[in-house]
């Protein structure tokens, strides 16, 4: 094993919360790997759109010669196409949260799980609410996952009388969260429980509550596992009663098993679920990282 | 001015007019009191930047940055304040302490604007495009990719700053008032805004009248960094946290608002309460979409293009007459 | 017979009448001349008579028949071509391409090289020695003007409409433009022309249409007006002292300019103003004054030493000009002087603005200093929240005068201070400049009109090639001696005096 | 034109060198061929967009809601040729029917912005701003959210358009190339071109000149229109989809690459060849800042915002000898 080995990682760019610490969990482990291995080298790209992370890819086959490529698709039609390409190109090709369009291009896929994210969360709600609480949701980002996990928790609460008064896009975004959570509060007097598919958005959420002086009145259920949210659920606190795990450290399972094919003789290859976990405050503890910048 | 309050002034208000109808027809809440204080105090931040946006744009200039400089500022206050609270305590000094560091950074990198565009030369679309680039990775940088949030117990302190008031009119609110009372006054009463305008409308002839071209400009941009530390001196009360994804197409949204109200975009010709009464629309719009289920939320961007289009469609309707 | 004619026509601007019921004729083979004082009409019939503006009321007839132009084009396309007061080309673009804008040569793709000889070809015949490629935004406004008229003599006119084409021009170039005119009225176009040049006037006109207050006072042919009596009927008073006496008293040296350069152009000059005394500064287009005066008062980079009163002094700006009591006056009022979309008192005190008020500025303060100069310099505006640029093009220099004269310098430089001036106005101006002189200033009249420079300096400068050719003074100051310096075909004359 | 040719004509060809320079400098395989076609075909979609935007801005216009067109008629591409598939089949005419609805999209999609702006008489800078939304909007509403993609065996079928070539030119480099020299000849060499400079310029001389301002404005957002089209037929075999993410920006970078390469903001005076050079200094940032690990990605923003900068002082210094 004395030829280097380029492995490249293309992932999107930090633009909120989740892909802040899925950034933070990338760059740690390709710095811990490369002390470790010398003969390891890591490319990482990280792109806004697809058609940038398209290129990204290009260039890491075209001058860096890498062998491997770990992709975590920005959105998973338009990456098809070109990681397929990297595939056939006969490199070797791990794919992270989001699937490709087509099945079976990819070695290893090292994913979380949007339908559980959204189904523990409805079956969270469902469990803890009466027929006729009525609830508010805030989408991420329109997309395909963003649709994955609200279709997964109507269909958990499907049937429990909860009624969803509303549900629309805070864009993953506190800012965003915190303005519509307010035009709720204007809006329906009557709110019993906030299911804010992320973090972030849970935190926009509840400010804009405390300032409505309505605290008592709902509980907010996030998403993803933000250190400040899992430490406030260890701290038992009301208005967050549980959270549901989608793990940024993916990308350090995802990276970390590419890099075993080139240092060990372990066969990878497969698919890794990393399921969605409801955290409570008896289990919190286990989740919560007081150095990842999530 | 005076004489034409009755044409193209009518245009902006009417369609903020027409706007504020359509909100209370469609939800008994939007004219609450809850309501309102929400749409004004949220305005406060982009206002308070689109003031500032109407002075450059009127001077013949253009600042796509503002949206990342907030984000820069926010990162820089909060890091600032969390160095220097266990020294200072929480507590007074401290606030005052992140507020200067706000209103420094702010101002500096206005200066950094200003001095690019106006002694080297260079397009302000350029500059503030690659100035945007430059603050937005900073904030990320030193965010490490994700959120800088001040210390909680700080937060808590510091959430009067937005959320507080005097007489039930919030601090953002009282703060907006006051800056496009002076904004106003500044445009339409002193020399600054007169050389911007005059600056604006021929940059010959003002160079020629003996005014000090370079200077004002690189105070327009001055002006708007500082406005864009007082906002965020107001922003991160609220959530206590800056992040990449902070102040995201503010620029945009300022822009548009100086234009919505009627300011020229080619310059030599701003208008202060217009920028209000534009920032006014696109807060409005948001609410509204918010208040009413009117369709699939996919469709918001749709709806809002198409008030922005009809609010400029009435405004300048009326005063085509003009001939502007 | 009459190739175009208004006939009753009326035209109004918001609630002002501007025009009151006009006749007016052109003949082929005619030059009209249309004088009148500023803001009399003259521009509005002419942009009538050119489809640029549509009467209120009565015709505009094309041989015998009514006609309507949805626009200026329109018109042009029959035969009716017009050169606007202000000028009417893109700043961006090449002289070439102004010229042949809207009717470029070649079929799919423009033929550059039919267009550039074409134009090489009128400003040869016009004798003018801009390059086609130039760039208007480049040119001085002389040869602006001079590309407007090639522009107009490119469109193969019927009726050619000329206002105050000569204005900016120097008596060389408005030779060669009397000599286009000649040939042209040989070749039966008819020319409607204005000025405020009553020399020309007479020299050129074979009918003249006397304007006052947008209504006709006076026709007359050929010969039957003398140029006082021209100016009586444009002013409805005797003109009597168009000058005013010379002065005779100077006092100590205000401004003292030692080899003075301002690149590329303008070389070595020297010269030394007096408290008192009025400078005149004449030369052909292009020989560098302009480059010269703005060099003086820092808007151009220049070397060289500047001196006022004995002090040494840098002119780095205009602001530190005006802080050395330093004031400039620009030729191109349109470009450089005035804000056309502002109003007269935003305008006017634009400069000064400091004194009108810290940190607000006084609304009555300015409106005061409005009306002092509206009376000064008799400055007619229909309304005084009007925008600038609707003014009548006289009434814009003069308010671009009163701009310059408000923070009341000490040494004034004025760059074709009477352009588009009335005869009556121009006395008041000239009377206006002495008494200035009188009060101890010091004034420099750049001026392309001879008389003016004759009737009211006390030292002429001459200027050729960026060189000072040759200094006048006294007795010396005479026509034939100005113009041997600026042709240069005399030095001897330079040594004499 | 050609007097110039020395003067700022050099600048953003210097710097384009600068960059390749570096990108020579920090890896071998810089200037490999395949890494060559790379940069080139992908530049090609904002290329021709920017070649449009040559116009439209140097006619005195603008135009915000290109990347939202882009993906809008990527959009209806791929709903029609999902659409006709099952009547067509795979192959040549199911091909041919996508390309014919891209660009009868593009053109309509422009024909609207120019239409409002001609008619209406709205800024350019407001109509296209509610244009961007509505047609994000409505990419994202026929997506239901998600992503609209074009069925895998047509994707295959159509994929060389973007992949393939003659002679080792890849078409989209091909189409790009002739899209420029089309451009260039149109713009310095027909009426159409020096009408846009002339309205640019001074519209009223324009319009005293007998040219059809209003006609020669909407042309040029329908040509733009078009091109965003034929970007986008470009675009859709490369990735196949389209949704609300897709062209996200590409406005700032087509705007930007107008100005980098010459053209006046404020219209006026364009250079095609200038915008060409605009586009590919764009692209090579971002190339280079993968072939080498220089910093944290964090930072990549911020370095591009120094070179976009740098980029222009460079071309502006050589050029201020002009006094423009
Ligand atoms: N667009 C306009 N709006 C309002 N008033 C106008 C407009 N154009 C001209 N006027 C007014 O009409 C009057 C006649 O102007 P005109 O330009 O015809 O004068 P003129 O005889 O050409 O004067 P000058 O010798 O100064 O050029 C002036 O009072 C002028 O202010
Ligand atoms: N802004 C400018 N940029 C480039 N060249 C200029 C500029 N202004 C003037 N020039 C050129 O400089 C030369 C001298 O012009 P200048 O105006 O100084 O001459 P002048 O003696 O004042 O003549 P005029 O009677 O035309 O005012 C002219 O040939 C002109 O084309
Ligand atoms: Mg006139
Ligand atoms: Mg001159």
């Amino acid at each position: 094993q004395d030829k280097t080995h380029v492995i490249g990682v293309s992932i999107p760019s930090a633009t909120h919360g989740f892909m802040g610490g899925l950034n933070w969990h990338a760059q740690d482990t390709i710095a811990r790997l490369e002390a470790t291995y010398p003969q390891l080298d890591f490319v990482l790209a990280t792109a806004g759109e697809p058609t940038k992370q398209v290129a990204d890819i290009e260039d890491m086959v075209a001058t860096r010669n890498i062998d491997a490529l770990v992709v975590l698709p920005f959105e998973s039609e338009p990456l098809t196409g070109p990681v397929k390409a990297v595939k056939d190109a006969g490199k070797f090709v791990t794919v992270v949260d989001r699937g490709l369009s087509v099945p079976g291009i990819e070695d290893l896929y090292v994913a979380g799980d949007n339908e559980a994210f959204g189904r523990v969360a409805g079956e969270y709600f469902k469990a803890n609410l009466p027929s006729g609480a009525k609830i508010v949701v805030l989408r991420g980002i329109p997309t395909t996952l963003d649709n994955e996990r609200v279709d997964a928790f109507e269909k958990a609460i499907d049937g429990s009388g909860i009624e969803v008064l509303d549900k629309q896009h805070g864009d993953w975004n506190r800012d965003k969260a915190f303005t519509v959570m307010q035009d709720y509060l204007s809006k329906y007097p009557k709110i019993d429980a906030v299911w804010a598919a992320d973090d972030d958005m849970a935190i926009g959420a509840m400010a804009a509550i405390e300032q409505a002086g309505r605290k008592d009145e709902m509980w907010i259920v996030g998403g993803a596992g933000m250190k400040e949210i899992i430490k406030r659920i260890m701290d038992g606190d009301p208005q967050l009663p549980v959270n549901v795990t989608y793990p940024p450290a993916q990308i350090s399972t995802a990276i970390e098993l590419t890099a075993l094919k080139y240092v060990s003789a372990a066969p990878v290859t497969g698919r890794f679920i990393i399921g969605s976990t409801l955290v409570t405050p008896e289990n919190a503890a286990q989740f919560y990282f007081p150095d990842s910048p999530f | 001015m005076r004489d034409r309050l009755t044409l193209s002034t009518l245009g902006p208000l009417a369609a903020l007019f027409a706007l504020i109808l359509l909100g209370a027809g469609l939800n008994e809440n939007f004219l609450s009191a809850a309501n309102v204080t929400n749409v004004l105090a949220r305005s406060a931040f982009i206002g308070m930047i689109a003031v500032g946006m109407t002075f450059v744009i009127t001077s013949g200039g253009l600042d796509l940055s503002v949206g990342s400089m907030a984000a820069f500022v926010a990162g820089m206050m909060i890091l600032a304040m969390n160095a220097l609270q266990p020294s200072l305590g929480v507590g007074l000094p401290l606030a005052l302490a992140g507020i200067g560091v706000a209103i420094l950074v702010g101002l500096l990198a206005g200066l950094a604007n200003g001095l690019l565009i106006t002694r080297a030369g260079i397009e302000p679309f350029i500059v503030t495009l690659g100035t945007m680039g430059i603050f937005r990775s900073l904030v990320t940088w030193i965010a490490d990719g994700g959120t800088l949030s001040l210390d909680f117990s700080m937060r808590e302190f510091i959430g009067p700053i937005y959320y507080g008031g005097i007489l039930g009119v919030s601090w953002p609110i009282i703060a907006f008032a006051v800056v496009v009372v002076i904004g106003e006054v500044v445009m339409r009463h002193t020399r600054f805004g007169r050389y911007c305008e005059a600056i604006g409308s021929n940059d010959k002839v003002a160079r020629y009248s003996a005014v000090k071209v370079e200077r004002i400009q690189l105070l327009t941009y001055v002006a708007l960094g500082l406005l864009v530390g007082f906002a965020t001196v107001l922003y991160v009360p609220r959530l206590g946290s800056a992040s990449g994804s902070t102040g995201l197409l503010w620029e945009l949204e300022a822009i548009a608002a100086v234009i919505i109200g009627g300011t020229a975009l080619k310059g030599g010709f701003g208008r202060v309460w217009g920028t209000v009464v534009g920032v006014l629309i696109l807060s409005l719009i948001g609410n509204i979409l918010n208040l009413a289920n009117l369709v699939s939320p996919y469709l918001n961007g749709a709806i809002q293009g198409v008030i922005i289009v009809l609010a400029v469609v009435l405004q300048r309707r009326k005063s085509s007459a003009e001939g502007r | 017979m009459t190739t175009l004619a208004l006939a009753g026509v009326y035209r109004s601007f918001g609630p002002i009448e501007v025009l009151h019921g006009i006749d007016l004729e052109l003949h082929p083979a005619e030059v009209h001349a249309l004088i009148g004082e500023n803001g009399a009409g003259k521009s509005t019939i002419m942009k009538i008579l050119g489809g640029y503006l549509a009467p209120s009321a009565g015709q505009v007839l094309l041989d015998g028949r009514p006609v309507t132009y949805a626009s200026g084009p329109e018109a042009e396309a029959q035969g009716v071509v017009v050169i606007h007061q202000e000028f009417n080309l893109a700043p961006d673009l090449t002289v070439a391409q102004n010229i042949w804008l809207g009717r470029e040569m070649g079929g799919l793709f423009l033929d550059h090289r039919a267009m550039r000889e074409a134009t090489q070809g009128l400003l040869d015949q016009l004798e003018c020695k801009v390059r086609p490629d130039a760039r208007i935004r480049d040119l001085a406004v002389s040869d602006r003007q001079m590309v407007e008229i090639a522009k107009a003599l490119s469109r193969n006119a019927r009726v050619l409409i000329m206002d105050e084409p000569s204005a900016v021009l120097t008596h060389r170039e408005v030779e060669v433009l009397f000599r286009q005119i000649d040939r042209l009225r040989s070749q039966g176009v008819a020319i409607l022309y204005t000025s405020h040049r009553l020399d020309e006037v007479s020299h050129l006109a074979d009918r003249i249409t006397v304007l006052r207050d947008g209504a006709v006072v006076r026709r007359a042919g050929r010969g039957e007006l003398t140029e006082d009596g021209m100016a009586t009927a444009m002013v409805g008073r005797d003109l009597k002292d168009i000058f005013p006496p010379r002065r005779t008293s100077f006092g100590p040296v205000a401004l003292e300019v030692r080899d003075f350069h301002v690149p590329p152009l303008v070389h070595g000059v020297s010269f030394t103003l007096r408290r008192g005394e009025v400078l005149g500064i004449s030369g052909l287009v292009g020989s560098g004054r302009t480059e010269l005066a703005e060099g003086l008062v820092g808007l151009r980079p220049h070397h060289g030493q500047i001196l006022r009163g004995s002090a040494p002094a840098q002119v780095r700006s205009l602001p530190e000009a005006a802080a050395h009591g330093i004031a400039y006056l620009t030729e191109d009022r349109k470009e450089r002087g005035l804000l056309l979309t502002k109003t007269l008192r935003e305008n006017l005190t634009l400069s000064t603005l400091a004194d009108f008020g810290a940190p607000i500025i006084s609304r009555k303060l300015e409106d005061a200093a409005l009306t002092r100069a509206i009376s000064d310099f008799d400055i007619r505006a229909p309304s005084r929240e009007m925008a600038v640029g609707n003014l009548s093009g006289g009434n814009q220099q003069k308010l671009l005068l009163a701009k310059t004269m408000l923070p009341e310098p000490e040494v004034i430089i004025i760059d074709e201070p009477t352009r588009g001036i009335d005869i009556g106005t121009k006395s008041q101006i000239y009377h206006f400049i002495d008494r200035l002189a009188r009060e101890g200033r010091s004034v420099i009249v750049i001026s392309s009109d001879m008389p003016e420079v004759l009737g009211l300096s006390d030292r002429v400068l001459v200027m050729r090639q960026g060189r000072v050719a040759g200094e006048l003074a006294g007795e010396a100051i005479r026509e034939t001696a100005v113009v041997r310096l600026v042709m240069g075909t005399s030095e001897e004359i330079s040594q004499n005096a």
